[in-house]
């Protein structure tokens, strides 16, 4: 079927043209124009990629080549996208979740003048065309352009309001952690390129046996350090949570559909390479779970909505590594798709949530907006349900199956996987009660101005709901149907090789019954714990203490890694600029034209003006001459 | 006077020669201006010329041979492969975007401004041109003067001093490296009416015995190092650029530092090989702690001009270190690299004069804001700045990303020290960004004005550029083929 | 030949021209007329020599010298040069010598004899006619640099010159007397002198050394230098600016014809000596010079270091070397010649007194910075040629690298303190003495003529510059 | 012990003698007086050598004319031994005095191991000394040079005119 | 006689001329010294022209004549280099009263 070759090109092109008229015409362009415009083009994109996604699933998976990118004699790269079963879902995911995004902004963003607008949607369309081809380039080059692309444009957004300091450092800081990452995929693929000479996937993927185990732990290694930058695992998962101060739907965008789930992208598209590197496995899940549970303990003391959103997501994002590292790889893609669904929603909901309490973000201040934004609340209801793993929503399936493969791999993984769901469910439902629960906390004009968002925003809200309710019936696993993970067949090919080396040992359904039981009984009461513990929750002023306000700071990690890392950089740099540059280096070389200075002073005094001295110096200049002639 | 018709490359020298010296008897300093400006566009269409045009009555490309000091065997040769295309192309576009990018200065005494900028520009392409050992010296020390002129004339209050030490530093490397030419020029064989040749065949085909190499080596690399300027050679540098005029920093960072890499290219590379295998570990691990420590130096600077300069010795240092590593792919790499970091950095320059001459100050500390009153502007300097940091799609990306595999290839572990820069760069080029651009506008910033059609422009251009560039930079690579090549063949 | 009786008769010519020339212009015109007529005379001798006998007799006089003389085309050129230096001399500094004192027409006689001397130490053929040619070079200068009486500092300079002088004569004397002692030949002939087998007697090398310190002194060679920056300091500046190029580089011409034709065979036991001297000297000038105030005595100084530059050329003694000297002495001379005549017109010789220079008068500025970048050696000037020259000639001798490296080393420091000036005319401001007829530090006397001259003669350092083939292709057309 | 050695030492110790006391001595008309003892000396030391024109010349140009020069220059200045500059550093002094004597110590010790050294001179015979051959060769051979230094004289008269002429 | 006494007789001779010209500061002293040196010469000369006449008299007679020779042109230069000395010290003399070379001293460093 040549005519998705025709078209795929179309998918990131769109949101290109997008990003082109709104951002060039941005002086002359009307807030309605520029919405449609930005929503459109993504619009036609998810389309686009809804065709090219049936034209996969019917067995088209192909390679389509523009043009050379860089071709010498020593390299070639390819502009060229790779069309297959995994790329084809993301291209859903993110051009869906996506447009939804791009359709709530219309509204959210209304008060934000025409100008910014437009530069707030063409930021929005650049982001999604870097994401684009992030996820279609069909070798590691491609992918990293669009890996520096959203790392770019999380820069360019999260600064969106640049006029404030804190939301640029926010922005710089997001923007060098991913470079941090950047360097160690960057490496990577060096690496491949001295070894292989090249970086396409299938020449990569095809030719693993001649890579030694320490190139493909070394690679692994470096592409996961990669990953843990765009996907905030531990140690860089600290800008996430600050990227907070971009406009919510851009959270929403970043945290849930797209950006954060570039790793997860990553390591699945070279599964095979981690699979033949079980070392490094080991290190994705130790790195997943421990980042699962600190987030989690952490988003349990959080007031701030958006924040507790964003460790959800850090600590979600643990569990999908987990699952790579486990080899669970469908499990992971999967939880992305489940994720994005019910993080989507809840961003948005949030969204809303401040829109009406005028920008008031902090969750003690809110309370029983039940009664007055009942869409809102009812489509929360359903995303915490999802993210908590509430059966039949769609977070059930997924975190079950990771939880699964953890447990088959070994038991203590999922014992902690265990009680950070617990956690889970304990905080998304403390937010939940103290949002909606209980009653209003705010200021009366707050209170007074309440009120259920418009359309644009509840539309997608519902849209989101419904699937982060039913999305997770894709992959229900075959103790309940047989055959019913239809995900993991579609998935199949990419996998393959994987499973071959690693054939993935299947646990017995008693167990798994047992586990699912016992998962869902501790989710379910955390969450009823929570919930009549905050839903009559009261302001109180005094202070949290130990463990809470070690909590409540994020563990101190900002602080630890200002005083180990920053701290002596800045120093380091000091040094080089006051003592090495000034005093050493310059200091040497006008040293030498002192010296000449000097000598020349100092030879000059020979010069006394009294011939006898004249004639003597000259006689000893004889005599020296006449020693060298005769006697050497 | 030249036994044989004049061909391209000399038009390339010739015309900005003539041109500025007849600047200098320009009576309207109204007039001034547009000459040397039209003169520079017109060198810009000969280089044009100069990509497509073949000559097929030499082996060696374009070129032809006057016997210059005839009983010397040197010899007023010129000629054109694939970097000399490259940098000359450079070198004849990046004037005419400083002349109109500088248009609104104005500077006292403007016919002897425009004047040695044209001598410059000539003396650059004769660098860029010559194939003969002695003639290259000549314009190598040929563009330094009217530099030095400029700098000392029209720079800032320091300058003096400053463009002195500049003087110093260059000249003693060049002198070294005149002792260096003189002596392969002595171990080379008879020509027809003198006993040794200074053309550069000769030179390439000379047999040197390691001792010989090893230092002579090191006579020609230290010009070169300080022309690049590599680590410890380097602290001429910045306060130049910090000094000069805007104008004349462009050409030193954006064409002249050029000159250090082409020689180590044309010169030490084909003639010393042992020698640079011998020293390759020293020379690029010198590179790396450049790159680290002007990275580094390059976040405390307060001044823009400084923290350019900086980061400049960065990138150029991570050139020096991809040549060293003889690897086909960096060198392919370091190709476009000379380009794109010249077409960069004169963007950056450009952008920072603007500021500059609006508000009165290049302290990154008093500045703030200028992203409300000059959208277009920051605009510009956003895209320019994150090309300078190598983001994908834009020119720089490609280049480093070459280099570094490169450099890869040659060793992992420089690799991962160097690459470090990237990280630092992020740093440093979002420090400035932020504190210029964003923020709260202040007292000062509070005069700044959008930038006038024509600064508009040149900055659009500069944009395209390194946008095409980024995105399909495979001319380039078709363009400097035969260059990398032939250096290869040598390390085979 | 034509030039050395010339040189005398017109001398001869001037000293009576004395008593009846009235004006006190006349006697330049007729020095200029002379010099014009000896130089055409010497380049029809020059161009009636092999291999191209353009006009075959054009040595005028047919005298039987026994062969004390002998006149090929190298040294011929380089009385050429000489010549022409000497006319540009007139030209650009004949006024500035009428101010010196009232016997204006004498001291024009002395330079002529001055030159004839030159000539014989150009062309001489045994130690005796280099003996008087030094002397008839050296014993007028003792006068001119005496010529302002009622200075001080003219009198100290005559009186340490003249003592120095004469002591470094008795030098050469002894050297003489040992060459003719050791020398089984017995005779003063230079291309005569047996050298024996291997290394040479004894009685030779002192002779040798004797003489070779006295020639040293000569071109004011460290160590036997000192007088060189008093003398040239303390005497009339016009006459500085003789003695530092034309004088000096006739020491130079002398030096390697001695030392080529009767010792070039042994050309290894003596190059050690040479180089040493040759590093003294270059580290001296160079050096002290950086430390000067006085522009005056500055270039004393680098008049020395110069010398150190030409000596490479007796230290490498191959044809390389040869063109190198006349080149560089056409270099040097030029521009030292051209500096002085700018620095006569100063009422300040301070560096400082040249701030701002370029403001007032632009063209002798320029000219001024063109001379000085020749001096420095930068390329597209005669000087750089010369430089360029004197170091292939070393490299290609091929002992002695290090000389080579520290020569280099000491050109850079010599940018130091010539540019010096180069950044007071040009990136200073004017200093404050101004003279009342507004331009700073400059006399009334810039005449169009001045300013036409300095520019030729700068565009002839540049024409040089770029084609020194013109005059190094002369050294080899024949040898007799 | 010839005659001739007799006499060949007394000369020497006659030159030395009067040398050493021409810089010993305090005051200058000594020092000239001492000198032209010197000379004559040398004189001796011509005719020793059967080179009777250079004696005569020796005579009448040195001892006669410059000496006289000088004596007339020293009384003209009615310069005596008070007058007299005093060396006042006293290690220039003796600097200078080793200096003079190790230059002497060089060149001797250097001639010792030479074969040439031994060669004898021929003392008072031999005719190439005689006025007769000597003009002969002057105005044959050296009538080149004996014009040409007429140049030196002309040099030296102008400058004598020159120097010591009043200025108006 | 062996040449070598004359060689000594002469060097002692010129040794002491240096001598003199070192330690004494009046000029015509001094000058007086540098009369010595050139003495030393002349001697050096004829004994060296009447030793090689001893070698070589009987090949060509003429052969040490221009030794001689050499010595009256050396005198010749002396005299007229006195007249020029003793002018310039009497110059000297006239404008300052002093003969001593070290009492001018404006010119040095």
């Amino acid at each position: 079927m040549n005519d998705t070759t025709q078209i795929v090109w179309l998918i990131p092109f769109l949101p290109l043209i997008g990003f082109l008229i709104n951002g060039l015409g941005r002086n002359n362009l009307s807030k309605t124009l520029t919405g449609l415009i930005g929503s459109g083009v993504i619009l036609a994109s998810f389309l686009v990629s809804v065709f090219v996604f049936f034209s996969v699933k019917g067995g088209n998976t192909q390679v389509v080549h523009y043009f050379d990118f860089i071709n010498t004699t020593s390299i070639k790269v390819g502009f060229d996208f790779q069309i297959d079963q995994l790329s084809s879902l993301f291209l859903l995911i993110i051009t869906g979740v996506g447009f939804l995004i791009h359709a709530y902004s219309t509204s959210y963003m209304h008060d934000e003048s025409p100008k910014d607008f437009a530069k707030y949607f063409s930021f929005l369309n650049l982001f999604v065309f870097s994401m684009l081809l992030l996820v279609m380039g069909a070798n590691y080059v491609i992918m990293f352009i669009g890996w520096e692309g959203v790392g770019l444009c999380s820069y360019l957004l999260i600064g969106y309001w640049f006029k404030n300091n804190d939301y640029n450092n926010a922005a710089k800081k997001a923007f060098i952690m991913n470079r941090i990452g950047d360097l160690g995929f960057l490496l990577a693929v060096f690496w491949l390129l001295a070894k292989l000479g090249t970086a396409d996937y299938h020449q990569v993927f095809t030719n693993t046996p001649k890579l030694t185990s320490f190139d493909i732990t070394g690679i692994t290694l470096l592409l996961f350090v990669g990953a843990t930058g765009k996907s905030a695992q531990i140690p860089l998962y600290t800008w996430l949570p600050d990227a907070m101060a971009g406009p919510t739907p851009v959270s929403a965008l970043i945290h849930a559909a797209t950006m954060v789930t570039a790793g997860i992208y990553m390591i699945a598209r070279s599964n095979i390479l981690f699979t033949m590197a079980p070392a490094t496995q080991a290190v994705v899940a130790i790195v997943g779970l421990a980042t699962a549970v600190l987030a989690a303990t952490i988003a349990l003391k959080q007031n701030d909505i958006k924040k507790v959103l964003a460790y959800s997501t850090v600590s979600q994002l643990g569990y999908m590594f987990l699952g790579l590292g486990v080899g669970a790889y469908t499990g992971a893609v999967f939880h992305v798709m489940t994720h994005a669904f019910f993080k989507a929603l809840l961003f948005l909901g949030a969204g809303s949530v401040i829109h009406a309490m005028g920008g008031e973000q902090d969750m003690r201040n809110m309370g029983g907006l039940k009664k007055y934004m009942s869409i809102t609340h009812i489509t929360f209801l359903l995303g915490c349900l999802a993210i908590a793993g509430m059966p039949p929503f769609s977070g059930f399936f997924s975190k079950d199956e990771i939880l699964a493969g953890a447990f088959a791999k070994n038991p203590v993984y999922w014992i902690i996987g265990f009680l950070t769901a617990f956690m889970t469910a304990f905080y998304m439902f403390r937010l939940y009660a103290m949002t909606f629960l209980g009653k209003f906390r705010g200021t009366p004009d707050q209170e007074h101005h309440l009120h259920e968002s418009p359309a644009a925003i509840t539309f997608p809200l519902i849209i989101l709901a419904i699937l982060a309710v039913i999305g997770g019936w894709i992959g229900i696993p075959e103790v309940f149907m047989h055959g019913g993970h239809r995900l993991e067949a579609f998935l199949e090919p990419i996998f393959a090789q994987s499973n071959i080396i690693a054939a993935k040992q299947d646990i017995s359904h008693t167990t798994e019954y047992m586990l699912m039981g016992i998962s869902v009984a501790g989710a379910l009461i955390a969450l009823l714990y929570a919930w009549n513990k905050f839903s009559k929750y009261q302001k109180s002023g005094q202070e949290e203490t130990g463990l809470g306000k070690v909590l409540a700071n994020k563990w101190y990690v900002d602080e630890l890694y200002g005083s180990l890392i920053v701290k002596p950089i800045q120093s380091l740099a000091t040094f080089c600029n006051n003592v090495m540059e000034k005093s050493i280096i310059d200091g040497f070389v006008n040293g030498v034209g002192k010296a000449v200075n000097y000598s020349s002073r100092q030879i000059r005094l020979l010069q006394s003006g009294q011939v006898g001295t004249y004639v003597l110096l000259m006689v000893f200049g004889i005599l020296i001459l006449f020693i060298i002639q005769l006697f050497l | 006077m030249f036994g044989n018709d004049i061909t391209i490359p000399h038009l390339l020298i010739f015309f900005p020669l003539v041109a500025g010296i007849i600047t200098f008897f320009i009576r309207k300093d109204s007039l001034v201006k547009s000459w040397s400006l039209l003169a520079a566009i017109i060198t810009l269409f000969i280089s044009f010329a100069s990509i497509y045009y073949r000559d097929n009555r030499e082996l060696s490309g374009l070129g032809f041979n006057y016997e210059w000091l005839k009983y010397m065997g040197c010899s007023f040769s010129v000629s054109l492969d694939g970097m000399g295309r490259l940098l000359t192309f450079l070198t004849a576009f990046s004037f005419p975007v400083i002349f109109i990018a500088t248009y609104r200065n104005s500077y006292k005494n403007s016919k002897a401004f425009y004047g040695l900028m044209l001598l410059s520009q000539a003396g650059l392409m004769g660098v860029f041109l010559s194939t003969d050992a002695l003639l290259f010296y000549f314009f190598w020390e040929l563009a330094l003067i009217p530099v030095y002129f400029l700098c000392s004339l029209w720079g800032g209050e320091k300058r003096i001093a400053t463009t002195f030490k500049f003087f110093i530093y260059t000249f003693t490397g060049s002198l070294l490296m005149l002792i260096g030419i003189i002596y392969v020029y002595l171990q080379t064989g008879k020509t027809p009416n003198s006993d040794h040749s200074f053309s550069m065949q000769a030179f390439h085909s000379v047999v040197l015995i390691p001792s010989q190499q090893n230092w002579l080596f090191w006579l020609f690399f230290i010009a070169f190092a300080v022309k690049m300027p590599i680590f410890p050679f380097h602290t001429w540098q910045p306060d130049t650029y910090e000094q000069s005029p805007t104008a004349v920093t462009m050409v030193l960072s954006g064409v002249m530092v050029k000159m250090g890499l082409f020689g180590v290219v044309r010169w030490i590379l084909p003639m010393f090989p042992a020698a640079v295998a011998k020293f390759d570990h020293l020379v690029i691990g010198l590179s790396v702690i450049g790159i680290i420590y002007a990275s580094l130096i390059a976040i405390k600077q307060d001044d823009l001009k400084r923290l350019v300069a900086y980061s400049s010795i960065a990138h150029v240092s991570l050139m020096c270190a991809a040549i060293f590593t003889t690897k086909q792919l960096a060198l392919e790499g370091v190709m476009i690299q000379m380009f794109s970091h010249g077409i960069n950095i004169i963007g950056m320059w450009i952008v920072i004069d603007l500021v500059e001459k609006q508000t009165g100050t290049r302290k990154i500390s008093q500045l703030g804001g200028v992203a409300h009153k000059a959208p277009v502007l920051t605009i510009m300097l956003v895209v320019i700045a994150l090309a300078n940091i190598a983001l994908p799609l834009t020119n720089a990306f490609v280049g480093e990303f070459m280099m570094f595999a490169g450099l890869f290839k040659f060793s992992m572990w420089y690799t991962a020290i160097a690459a470090l820069s990237i990280i630092l760069a992020a740093v440093y080029t979002l420090n400035m960004i932020q504190k210029v651009f964003y923020g709260e506008v202040n007292t000062l910033t509070n005069v700044m004005k959008e930038i006038s059609l024509n600064e508009k422009i040149i900055l659009g251009v500069i944009v395209i550029t390194i946008f095409v560039a980024g995105v399909y930079p495979q001319p380039f690579f078709n363009l400097t083929k035969d260059t990398v090549a032939a250096i290869i063949t040598r390390f085979k | 030949m034509n030039a050395i009786i010339l040189t005398a008769i017109w001398g001869i010519v001037m000293m009576f021209g004395g008593v009846f020339f009235k004006a006190r212009a006349t006697p330049k015109y007729w020095a200029i007329g002379g010099i014009v007529l000896i130089i055409i005379a010497n380049c029809l001798e020059l161009i009636s020599g092999e291999p191209f006998a353009l006009k075959a007799g054009g040595a005028f006089f047919e005298i039987d010298v026994r062969s004390m003389l002998s006149f090929n085309s190298f040294n011929l050129t380089f009385i050429t040069v000489a010549l022409v230096c000497t006319l540009l001399f007139f030209l650009l500094s004949g006024r500035d010598i009428e101010k010196v004192g009232p016997n204006v027409s004498e001291y024009f006689a002395l330079i002529f004899f001055v030159l004839c001397g030159l000539c014989l130490a150009a062309t001489f053929n045994t130690l005796l006619i280099l003996f008087l040619g030094i002397e008839i070079l050296s014993i007028p200068l003792y006068i001119l640099t005496g010529s302002d009486k009622r200075n001080l500092k003219s009198n100290e300079a005559a009186l340490k010159y003249f003592l120095m002088g004469s002591f470094s004569t008795g030098i050469m004397l002894m050297g003489i007397a040992f060459l003719y002692g050791g020398n089984s030949e017995g005779s003063f002939f230079i291309n005569n002198i047996n050298l024996g087998e291997g290394k040479m007697p004894v009685m030779i090398a002192i002779g040798m050394v004797f003489i070779m310190i006295a020639l040293s002194f000569k071109v004011s060679a460290a160590p036997f230098h000192f007088w060189t920056p008093d003398v040239y300091d303390g005497a009339p500046t016009v006459f500085t600016s003789f003695m530092a190029t034309i004088v000096k580089i006739g020491g130079f011409i002398a030096f390697i014809r001695l030392f080529e034709n009767s010792f070039g065979k042994v050309h290894g036991q003596w190059q050690m000596l040479i180089a040493l001297i040759t590093a003294a000297t270059l580290f001296i000038g160079n050096l002290t010079a950086v430390f000067q105030q006085s522009v005056k005595r500055m270039l004393a100084y680098s008049s020395i270091a110069q010398a150190g530059f030409m000596l490479l050329a007796i230290f490498a003694l191959n044809d390389t070397a040869k063109e190198g000297l006349v080149l560089y002495s056409a270099a040097y001379s030029l521009a030292t010649i051209g500096l002085f005549a700018i620095l006569i017109k100063m009422h300040d010789y301070t560096i400082d007194g040249f701030n701002g220079l370029a403001k007032q008068q632009p063209v002798l500025a320029v000219t001024a910075a063109i001379f000085l970048l020749s001096l420095t050696g930068i390329p597209l000037t005669a000087g750089f040629q010369g430089k360029f020259y004197m170091l292939t000639a070393a490299l290609r001798d091929g002992h002695q690298h290090w000389l080579v490296l520290f020569a280099v080393l000491c050109a850079a420091v010599s940018a130091y303190y010539y540019f010096k000036i180069i950044q007071a005319m040009f990136f200073k401001e004017g200093s404050q003495h101004i003279q009342t007829d507004g331009s700073i530090g400059i006399g009334d006397d810039i005449t169009p003529a001045f300013k036409l001259l300095l520019i030729i003669t700068a565009v002839l350092i540049i024409v040089l510059g770029l084609f020194p083939s013109l005059i190094t292709e002369w050294v080899h057309y024949y040898n007799l | 012990m010839s005659v001739i050695e007799i006499l060949f030492w007394f000369l020497s110790v006659l030159t030395l003698g009067g040398a050493a006391m021409v810089v010993a001595s305090k005051s200058p008309v000594h020092s000239i007086l001492y000198l032209i003892v010197t000379f004559f000396a040398i004189s001796g030391h011509y005719i020793l050598l059967n080179a009777q024109f250079l004696a005569i010349v020796n005579i009448i140009v040195y001892a006669g004319a410059i000496m006289v020069l000088f004596l007339f220059v020293v009384m003209l200045m009615n310069l005596n031994a008070d007058s007299e500059p005093p060396q006042k550093n006293k290690w220039l002094l003796y600097i200078g005095a080793i200096a003079g004597g190790s230059l002497l110590l060089v060149i001797v010790a250097a001639l010792k191991q030479t074969a040439t050294t031994t060669q004898m001179v021929q003392m008072n015979s031999g005719n190439v000394g005689l006025i007769k051959n000597l003009g002969m060769i002057l105005f044959t051979d050296y009538v080149f040079p004996f014009e040409i230094s007429s140049v030196l004289f002309l040099s030296a008269m102008i400058g004598a005119v020159v120097i010591s002429k009043k200025e108006a | 006689m062996p040449v070598y006494d004359y060689i000594f007789l002469s060097v002692a001779l010129f040794c002491i001329g240096v001598v003199g010209v070192l330690i004494r500061r009046n000029a015509i002293i001094i000058f007086m010294c540098v009369e010595l040196m050139l003495n030393a010469a002349n001697l050096l000369l004829v004994a060296f022209s009447k030793m090689h006449y001893q070698a070589l008299g009987i090949t060509n007679p003429n052969a040490a004549g221009d030794a001689q020779i050499f010595v009256f042109f050396i005198m010749v230069v002396a005299a007229a280099e006195v007249s020029v000395g003793l002018a310039i010290i009497v110059m000297m003399y006239r404008n300052t009263r002093s003969v001593d070379v070290n009492f001018l001293n404006r010119l040095k460093n």
